[in-house]
């Protein structure tokens, strides 16, 4: 049942949908007019809107969770501390709506990185200039949004599958954003497809716990009861086929959604068609977003299934992740070898990362609970260097495939002598990406192979250095190509502010991250 | 159930059904009789004592005359067509209480919401989704006229078919909103529940004038009536969607539309006049109970709620046959516009009202002459708010040329 | 009696599934969708969920098929045509991986099904839509909602995909 | 409660048979010559010109769009107008927001002007 202090609790939720029927409002209501300049006005003041308000959203969500400042109990009552508290008693802890949601530390956090990261791509989406329906552009950025809060909160499967599609609608109808971009319009086609198959299988997965739970009294959605009756709690995969077969769906059609190999195959594409802000956000904030839910479905839905990544007998999604993850670290890392257009390998080494991030989630099947926690601080602290990286990469090429026509490997070329500050930023992501010392994505991949290690995984901690190196690779040619190639056009690459200031978001805190690691591990700790 | 039981509502359905039927057949015969008077002839009189044997003439004439079925036409979707479109149409008749006759012999059963002790003759079944039955069954209704419209393989079908499947999907919208907000104010979706309701002369054209209206418009655009039937526009599309039909597979088209039509009037008695209650009839069934029994008893009040549903459905009938008589047809545009543009918009609002002044007004009588009031307003807004617009003048008249001297 | 009627309905549906799919024209194969849509509402009958069944009617059948109709109807694309299957090897592996899945899931369905089902006095008094309604908002009020924004999107979507911003 | 609609199957099928009937019977009364020029495609009495599939105007398309969305809307406040006396004021604040996403959506296809037949 409904209560009033679930107001607060949803509180960035409500406050993402006012937002985004705000700038659906005022892009219909107002009378634009036909003149270029109008129209750049109307573009202007939908970004600009989206820019602020997401802004604003997420000061207030980071002012709810507490993390930055928490109100002192003994706080003097007045108007402002008044505020503050009735928006911090929506803080972590608590599961509004009967249940349906719930609004523990990973929440929160997971909550953070989202705004976040629509936050950077709106600003990098203010110099991006969409041919028609500018207001709604915007408008679906915010409704995605929107639908991974709700994903990452979920804790029932009905909410949980309407979340992932209320994030994936959107993001479909943007990636073919473009319509007369054959390109873009092939992207969210395909996006599209693979996304509503998908989606059934997910479904037919949840439906099947579902039916595997069920009892003389009914059965639940919701994951909570799903285990408190012991209902599925005690089902292992020796127990019962059903809830196997469930479970690998729900593995698949998240998989589909994670693209990780061999559910990868729409990815590439997709990634190369879409505006590139688009495929920054798709491959940073869905990415995390469907994590965390797939942590939540796995950890809750099948707590006795676990099993080990070590591929005994025992069995289990830990297993089935591992072997996931080995194809997903090898196959993304050497289809980004031969590349030559920067968002395909871009798009092949997110595929790659992913294959990273599950190993966090094998640390589930560790046997000390400090050691799982471990794991889940260790995927955190992973998402999120990587999408502050992979929003500063997309970005930077956002502005260059803007700028020089094309986003191939060739019109990279002496990029450090047409705008070398824009050369140093994408230079300090890619390097991120690939994992050097002493930025963010070095510490993260190093914590994440750490906890894969005590996981048991040894094989695939070994498999996934290797690939790191090999990744080098391709990253070095992205650097050689501004660096060391010669120019075929010397005209100089502008830096908008919006791009830059995104890009210095990104980029700062891959550096503060990565060398100051304590800064978010100490918050990431609480979950 | 006993073999009994079942005999007995095997022999209903085949009654209702061809009731049904013979209805749509004299009301084809009344159509045209009273057309005819409106536009000063007398109409068909020579078969039987006032034409009354007009519909049988007329169906000796369709079973002979000769079939075609065109050679370019998708043979199997042709002929399934003229089924898919009279199916539906009967169906509808399931939950329609034309009248309550008990036969477990108490004919105050039949005030009774809950059903206890009731076995209603006059209506198939009641359904605790009923009125939602009715709009599932009416949304499957649209197949008939695309299917025929594709398989004839005629342009003048195929634009009537996919015009009229645009009109009546349109209008389902109006339809439901309306039919939303009488399920909101008896807070019911069985039909019987919704006639019982209405027992005591609160009749649900008081809560729902607005609906009611919306009802109309909309269920007369749902059935292709004047005037909004655009899908025969004879002088644009000839026949429309039949075009390529004769003989019996056109009559079954017919048919179709004029059942529909007719149980389109009885829902309206159903959900806004009461459905078969009359002022008095409870007194009768008491008196006669206590005259001559039970027994006898239910059937007169049987008997006489049949007649009172009857009475009422005749009027709307005629009613629809005089707007046919004295109304032009709506021009394409204007029909999407009013059905999107202005009953949409006014059917979501009549549902706010509803829900509003229902809660925040939990007493029945009061919230109902409120809600009359509110629906007599926005109604009246409507007709002011709704100018006949100006036609675009682009046309020089003569007398404005200046001609060369 | 009503695991036969169950057996009916079943196979009508499966029958038209698979019709759908060979069909070469696709005003028939949307009509084997129908039938297929039309025996799916008589299963949610079966499984005491009248609610469902009027909504598989209204919504399925009688909206989103009369769409595919429409497209169909417009873009007169109503003959499938033969054009040569650029990676053959994938419909036989298809079919194949298709019946392997179909076999592990019988074998895992029949094998499985130890759970007693539902008392049915629970499932009757769910099938009041009444108490349908008063889950929908309570518990499931936070999924009814975003089906409502799922909604709003679709409306954008419609127009975003179709229109040039011709008006405003 | 499923007899209830076992009743609605024997009425089902006496609605089908209902059309048969008739179709069966002047299938055997009626007489069959059919000619190639009986058989024609009817078109003013002229020959047919073309192809059935003339362009169709996209509105048709963008109209049965919005429908199929609508209708769902309006189908799932079905369960709550039974309900909404029982679910109270939270029921209502919950069903605002539901319909204010529906007019939202009448407003916005309105002032994108899809909803207008040009």
């Amino acid at each position: 049942m409904f209560q009033l202090t679930d107001i607060p609790r949803l509180l960035p939720e409500i406050l993402l949908l006012v937002l985004a029927l705000l700038v659906l409002g005022s892009d219909i209501l107002e009378r634009w007019g036909r003149t270029p300049a109008a129209q750049l006005e109307r573009v202007k003041s939908s970004a600009s809107l989206t820019a602020i308000g997401l802004g604003m959203v997420l000061f207030v969500a980071l002012l709810q969770s507490g993390y930055i400042y928490r109100l002192p109990e003994t706080a003097p009552v007045n108007f402002f501390t008044n505020i503050i508290r009735n928006l911090q008693s929506g803080g972590p802890g608590g599961e509004p709506i009967a249940g349906a949601f719930a609004t523990d530390h990973l929440t929160m956090i997971a909550r953070l990185l989202i705004i976040g990261a629509a936050l950077v791509t709106s600003l990098l989406c203010l110099d991006v200039r969409p041919s028609a329906h500018p207001g709604e552009f915007y408008a679906l950025i915010i409704f995605s949004t929107l639908g991974m809060c709700l994903m990452v909160g979920a804790n029932e499967f009905l909410l949980a599958y309407l979340a992932i599609e209320l994030t994936s609608i959107p993001l479909y109808l943007l990636a073919g954003y473009f319509r007369n971009d054959p390109r873009s319009a092939e992207a969210g086609l395909k996006y599209f497809l693979f996304g509503a198959i998908s989606s059934a299988i997910l479904l037919y997965g949840m439906s099947l716990a579902f039916g595997a739970a069920l009892n003389g009294v009914g059965s639940a959605t919701n994951f909570n009861d799903l285990t408190r009756f012991d209902r599925i709690g005690t089902f292992t995969a020796s127990s019962g086929g059903l809830i196997t077969l469930a479970m690998l769906f729900i593995v698949a059609g998240m998989g589909y959604k994670l693209a990780v190999v061999p559910f990868h195959s729409w990815s590439p594409d997709v990634y190369e068609g879409a505006p590139t802000p688009i495929t920054a956000f798709i491959s940073t904030a869905s990415k995390a977003a469907g994590f965390i839910l797939l942590f939540r479905l796995l950890t809750k839905t099948f707590p006795a299934m676990t099993g080990s990544p070590t591929l005994d007998t025992a069995g289990g999604w830990t297993a089935v992740l591992a072997v996931l993850a080995l194809l997903t670290v090898v196959i993304g890392n050497l289809a980004a070898l031969p590349q030559t257009n920067v968002k395909r390998l871009l798009a092949y080494s997110s595929i790659a990362h992913a294959g990273f991030v599950v190993l966090g989630l094998l640390a589930w099947a560790a046997a000390q609970p400090f050691d799982r926690e471990q794991g889940l601080t260790a995927l955190l602290y992973y998402l999120f260097i990587y999408s502050l990286t992979n929003l500063g990469a997309f970005g930077a090429l956002a502005l260059i495939g803007q700028q020089t026509g094309g986003d191939d490997l060739t019109h990279l070329r002496g990029l450090s002598r047409r705008n070398l500050p824009l050369a140093l930023l994408f230079t300090v992501c890619i390097l991120s990406l690939a994992g050097i010392p002493p930025l963010g994505g070095f510490f993260a991949k190093f914590y994440i192979f750490m906890v894969g290690w005590q996981s048991g995984a040894t094989w695939l901690v070994v498999i996934a250095v290797v690939m790191t190196i090999v990744s080098l690779y391709y990253y070095l040619r992205l650097l050689k190509a501004m660096f060391i190639e010669p120019a075929t056009d010397l005209t100089p690459v502008s830096l908008p502010r919006g791009i830059g200031a995104a890009l210095a978001i990104a980029v700062v805190g891959v550096l503060v991250l990565g060398i100051f690691p304590n800064l978010i591990l100490s918050v990431l700790e609480r979950v | 159930m006993d073999w009994l039981t079942i005999l007995i509502i095997v022999i209903q359905c085949f009654v209702i059904t061809l009731a049904v039927t013979t209805a749509f057949a004299y009301l084809t015969l009344f159509e045209r009789r009273i057309l005819a008077r409106l536009q000063n002839r007398v109409g068909p009189n020579r078969a039987g004592p006032a034409g009354l044997l007009q519909p049988a003439a007329d169906a000796v004439k369709l079973f002979f005359k000769e079939d075609i079925v065109p050679a370019m036409a998708d043979k199997p979707v042709y002929l399934l067509a003229p089924a898919v479109a009279v199916i539906p149409a009967l169906i509808i008749w399931a939950v329609i209480p034309f009248g309550c006759l008990n036969l477990n012999w108490d004919y105050q059963a039949c005030y009774d919401p809950a059903r206890t002790n009731l076995w209603n003759i006059l209506q198939i079944t009641d359904l605790n989704i009923g009125v939602l039955y009715v709009l599932a069954v009416t949304s499957i209704g649209v197949y008939g006229i695309t299917l025929a419209g594709w398989a004839s393989n005629n342009k003048y079908s195929m634009l009537g078919g996919i015009r009229s499947s645009a009109q009546l999907i349109s209008y389902e919208l109006a339809l439901g909103c309306a039919v939303l907000s009488v399920v909101m104010t008896y807070g019911t979706l069985s039909t019987h529940e919704i006639v019982t309701q209405q027992q005591g002369g609160l009749w649900g054209i008081i809560p729902q004038l607005l609906g009611f209206v919306l009802y109309m418009i909309a269920a007369t655009a749902e059935v292709v009536r004047a005037p909004f039937d655009l899908v025969e526009a004879e002088q644009e599309l000839t026949g429309g969607y039949n075009t390529e039909y004769g003989s019996m597979k056109f009559a079954l088209f017919f048919m179709a539309e004029y059942i529909k039509l007719i149980a389109v009037s009885a829902l309206a008695v159903t959900f806004f006049f009461g459905g078969w209650h009359f002022p008095g009839l409870d007194i009768l069934g008491r008196e006669v109970t206590a005259l001559a029994g039970p027994v006898a008893g239910s059937i007169v009040f049987g008997i006489v709620s049949l007649g009172a549903f009857l009475l009422k459905v005749v009027v709307f009938l005629f009613i629809s046959v005089w707007v046919r008589a004295s109304w032009p047809r709506l021009r394409y545009d204007r029909l999407m516009d009013l059905g999107w543009k202005w009953l949409l918009p006014v059917g979501l609002l009549n549902l706010v009202y509803t829900t509003v002044v229902i809660i925040l007004i939990p007493d029945r009588v009061v919230h109902s002459w409120v809600l009359f009031g509110l629906g007599a307003i926005t109604i009246a807004i409507a007709i002011g708010f709704n100018r006949t617009p100006k036609p675009i003048d682009n046309v020089t008249l003569v007398k404005d040329i200046q001609l060369p001297n | 009696m009503e695991l036969i009627l169950f057996l009916i309905t079943a196979l009508i549906a499966i029958v038209g599934a698979v019709a759908m799919l060979v069909s070469r024209n696709a005003v028939h194969s949307a009509l084997f969708l129908l039938l297929n849509f039309a025996a799916i509402a008589v299963l949610f009958l079966l499984l005491q969920a009248p609610f469902l069944f009027t909504i598989q009617l209204t919504v399925y059948a009688g909206a989103i098929m009369v769409l595919f109709l429409f497209v169909v109807m417009l873009l007169g694309a109503e003959k499938v045509e033969d054009t040569p299957d650029r990676i053959a090897w994938q419909q036989p592996l298809a079919l194949l991986l298709g019946l392997a899945l179909l076999v592990v899931s019988v074998v895992v369905g029949l094998g499985g099904a130890t759970n007693p089902p539902p008392e049915s006095e629970a499932l009757i008094q769910f099938s009041d839509p009444r108490t349908l309604g008063a889950l929908l908002f309570t518990d499931y009020l936070l999924p009814f909602e975003v089906t409502g924004f799922i909604l709003l999107i679709a409306v954008i979507g419609v127009v975003v995909l179709n229109q040039r911003g011709r008006k405003i | 409660m499923l007899a209830n609609y076992a009743i609605v199957g024997i009425f089902l099928v006496a609605a089908i048979s209902f059309p048969l009937i008739p179709l069966v019977l002047a299938f055997f009364l009626r007489p069959k010559r059919p000619t190639p020029l009986k058989t024609s495609t009817y078109e003013c009495g002229l020959e047919a010109i073309g192809d059935v599939h003339v362009q169709f105007k996209v509105q048709y398309y963008l109209y049965a769009l919005a429908f199929v969305i609508f209708d769902i809307e309006v189908i799932f406040l079905y369960p709550w107008a039974v309900a909404f006396q029982v679910v109270g004021l939270y029921g209502l604040i919950a069903a605002t927001i539901f319909l204010l996403m529906l007019f939202a959506g009448l407003l916005y296809e309105w002032r994108k002007g899809a909803l207008e037949w040009v």
